[in-house]
């Protein structure tokens, strides 16, 4: 195979940015998701609006933020406001299309963790004690509750456990608890009445969720990886038999990426494949 | 009625106001509008016990569980954004349990202090519904004995109920109002009496601002109320509710005060670092804590070559040219 | 996606998006940012069977029940302040019982719409309890036939619940969501795509667009949006929830407009004493609506003079000058 | 008698004015509530801090406004906002120290009507077909929900029934609807945990409420009035022993009242007496 003329979290955010339409409006974490959704406005999408929880609405970045909230983030916005108003009426009435969320680990259901869990995954869990932690969920809880949303997440094994060891974003799939019992039931059933995962994007390939089990498939691989070595890697007993590779992104979309997007790699030099 | 002044130094209102075992909420966002100059003081002063709340966290967390202030927090995250920048020490202290956490997401955090701002006892939210976050066997405050003794702290950490209103009768989540004894922000200018204009985005800090008990409010700049009143749709929170007013320059500093000064990325990475270091952390804490005399001292040390490197340009709000290379592993 | 603008004139405006039985919001407050344009535009396209509702009233109740385009109203207050002027014809049409009135406190209804704006089915308050805002018996949409069939009407007009959380178990009242089919609310300035800028005490419209599922937005001035994002924290209303811009002139005439217009008192009384009054009543329906072609034909009709004295003088933000005598009985 | 100086709107405005504290914030209706908070503050209570529910705060009137939103309520003030921040975070979070309200009636607990009620006073009561509308209760209920507040009402027989004939806003004795049943309870038991009534001022007297029955009695009667006329005119078996006669006001505040306050006679001419 020729060398690649793109890196690998390139191919994640030209992948993802595919999801955003234009003239959606979309809440964007920080990190890939807010990388994704300037790719989207600066290609394919010019009418996208970016909502971030800090309390900005339409920036038009002219350096990427490190926070959903700092002076960056604000660059541009036509309006800013509070975290109440974009959590609240945005993203829980339902006043945005969809979310880009980052996750530590992603399950069948599209269920998120974004937060901790015990040491070994499947290990009985100490919330006073536990085995790791990663930053939390933020804002990826309330926008997952209220909207439809795709995955950003590094590929790695311990990242795709059947069940998610402690879960911080509602799937297809996801817990009630009665009488000191856990019942898993459709969202909807549960009270999540909007949104839902549409896709986890990894540094590998595209998973989407079956119309009838609501389980997570294999869309698309990456060009240079394949569907057999991914199955490996996931928790579950993953259909690959849908999956098709990738198209590799255009030279003109990356060289957007890398000039107009992120000529400082703030987002691009700091990912990890 | 002989009227007080609120004006006073960090050191005053944090000895004026902040007590051993409080609630404190922690107004700002990750690197944004944080009051170090307050947290700091604290560690000096030594108060102890501090259950830390707050919509969105940042770098005090850090500083606080590191000066053995903290007894516990409640919040959504544990770091700095700043690219996924957890707290090392922090981190470390909740897995090894001599911190407590309790885990709301970022919306929940900002209704729980609106339902106090309100006077209400709850708010409701289809957040956290079908996650963990609404597990009762993750009760951390219940597990640390604080419900049912402390009236500062609910029964129930949520409750799901039915929607009567509607024939579908959907569950919904209802969160527990969240009142601290003292809330402090930052606003970038101030009455004197108190009135704030924030400027930039505003994360929960008027929510926050409105549920305490006490509000210490730092500032960029002092100005008269007519000042203020010139342009009343830009300020966002009234002077009857704070309590103290603290006006000193790069009160947060090392984070950013969007239009007047950028976060100190390079100050900000040699904190993490030693955070995250037994070897180095207690040195960097009398560095920049303890030997420190005063918040005025400690822009002394920083230097005014420094600081100016980081003031804002008015058509960006921030400085464009600001070295960010810390956090960028090019 | 090619985006189609969303400028449009008052009767465009309405045609679109108002049709019988909806149930409709009215921003502004009382003699402040009223959209009478388009109030005016819907008693001229005949629409019927208005649901009206409301943070705050004002003389397009009035209007509209003389118009005969209202089935009921549910709100707080049926009046346009001025020292306590009640609207009469509303009033007489109330007691009738052709129009119904369902009664809510001021908060109680600004709940409502945020319940809704926020997607949850109701938001909880310690207003009206103890009170006839909530007894049983004065059900007015339940006596209307309104509940259990049409989704937009809750099952209760309230729910008294105990509170889960503190160890009183106090009662609080839940109010539930209401999400009017369109809103109408006014503002200074708005840009081409509707981002919106209030200028002035903001009543309820805030909360009252995002409540509704379409929203027109009759404005002052029409400018670019990059001149809006030039103060972003000065604006309050994102431009992806407005549906129609009906950027006119005078739009709240005979009311006020902060910063640009001020009301008009005599056009005011006349309107007040017309509608009280059958023999005048529909001889002022004819010579200022029906008669009326359009919102340039009324402002003709007004004059450059008349409209001329109601211009803000920027130092106060209203006239004054302004003659006031109409409600000041001397 | 000489020849009064004042007018007998004066002299309520006078009256109410002086339950306003300096450093006190205090929630205003419109109307006389105006005109008593705005001669506070330009007499005895310079520091005192005047909230209108269209959402100002700290307005220092150059003209009288007619509404609680039109652009005069605005001038001078610190913060401008919505209705929600006054009366859901400064009424209802009890961020204020009182309120001055109107209303149509109030009785023996302090209970007011500010909205309709049968063609009698006592009449069955059709909620389709009231007999009397006046504006209604705005947000003087939410204001009385949850702060301590002073009444204004014109002094009028049928203003004064012992029970409310419809009750918009809570005194110290409030209903509660069980089963079908009225049940009346102190305040407190009813879930309202602040605030209540402080005093009624009519145009001919001041009541006030007894320490332990929470029943109105007559604290005030004006120069002019005297107790045994105006007990004639009040539904309720109303203590008058307490009664002394009122202050009249110095000519210096009525002075203010009329120069300064309001020069143009907004709301001292329309005041009935």
């Amino acid at each position: 195979m020729a060398e690649q003329y793109y890196t690998v979290p390139e191919m994640v955010a030209v992948e993802t940015s595919k999801f955003v339409k234009d003239g959606m409006v979309i809440f964007v974490g920080i990190g890939l998701g807010l990388l994704t959704a300037s790719l989207a406005v600066k290609t394919h999408a010019p009418r996208a609006t970016i909502l971030m929880e800090g309390g900005t609405v339409d920036s038009r970045f002219a350096h990427l933020p490190f926070s959903v909230c700092e002076p960056r983030s604000a660059y541009g916005c036509t309006v800013t406001t509070g975290l109440f108003d974009i959590l609240g009426y945005n993203a829980g009435g339902s006043h945005a299309d969809m979310a880009i969320l980052g996750a530590a680990q992603v399950d069948q259901y599209g269920n998120l963790n974004s937060t901790m869990g015990p040491r070994q995954s499947g290990d009985p869990f100490d919330i006073l004690h536990p085995g790791w932690r990663a930053t939390g969920s933020g804002g990826a809880n309330d926008a997952a509750s209220g909207l439809p949303f795709v995955v950003n997440i590094v590929h790695q094994d311990r990242r795709f456990p059947k069940i998610v060891d402690y879960l911080t974003s509602p799937g297809w799939m996801v817990k009630v608890f009665e009488n000191g019992n856990v019942k898993w039931v459709p969202r909807r059933e549960a009270g999540l009445i909007r949104g839902g995962p549409d896709a986890i994007v990894t540094t590998q390939c595209v998973m989407k969720f079956d119309e009838k089990t609501k389980i997570a498939f294999l869309a698309e691989y990456f060009p240079g990886t394949n569907p057999v070595e991914i199955k490996k890697t996931i928790g579950w007993d993953i259909d690959i038999s849908r999956a098709v590779q990738s198209e590799p992104p255009s030279r003109e979309v990356i060289d957007i990426l890398r000039n107009e997007v992120d000529p400082d790699k703030v987002l691009l030099g700091g990912l990890k494949k | 009625m002989n009227e007080k002044s609120k004006i006073m130094s960090p050191a005053e209102a944090v000895k004026e106001f902040i007590k051993d075992g409080q609630i404190i909420a922690s107004g700002g966002f990750t690197i944004t509008r944080k009051s170090y100059a307050i947290y700091y003081e604290m560690l000096r002063q030594g108060i102890k016990g501090i259950k830390l709340c707050h919509v969105t966290p940042g770098g005090p967390d850090e500083l606080l569980a590191a000066g053995g202030c903290l007894a516990g927090i409640t919040g959504c995250y544990v770091g700095d954004e700043l690219v996924q920048v957890i707290h090392p020490f922090c981190s470390r202290q909740i897995k090894s349990g001599n911190i407590w956490h309790e885990d709301y997401s970022h919306y929940s955090m900002i209704l729980r202090f609106k339902a106090a701002a309100m006077g209400v006892p709850f708010l409701p939210t289809h957040s956290q519904i079908g996650t963990d976050l609404i597990n009762p066997a993750y009760d951390v405050e219940g597990k640390m004995g604080l419900r049912g003794k402390d009236e500062r702290f609910p029964l129930a950490k949520f409750h799901v109920m039915k929607d009567p209103f509607w024939p579908e009768h959907q569950n919904i989540c209802l969160l527990p109002a969240l009142s601290p004894d003292v809330t402090i922000i930052h606003a970038q200018l101030a009455g004197e009496k108190g009135t704030a204009r924030i400027m930039g985005a505003l994360g929960g800090d008027v929510e926050e601002a409105y549920a305490g008990k006490k509000v210490i409010l730092t500032c960029d700049e002092l100005v008269t109320e007519d000042y203020m009143a010139r342009d009343p749709n830009a300020n966002q929170i009234p002077h009857h509710i704070i309590d103290a007013i603290v006006p000193v320059p790069y009160a947060c500093h090392p984070v950013s005060s969007y239009m007047n000064y950028d976060y100190d990325t390079n100050f900000l990475r040699e904190f993490h670092t030693a955070m995250g270091d037994d070897s180095k952390r207690d040195k960097w804490l009398d560095e920049w804590v303890y030997k420190i005399k005063d918040h005025w001292h400690y822009l002394e040390k920083l230097g005014s070559k420094r600081l100016s490197s980081l003031k804002a340009n008015p058509a960006y709000a921030y400085n464009p040219d600001n070295d960010r290379s810390a956090y960028m592993n090019k």
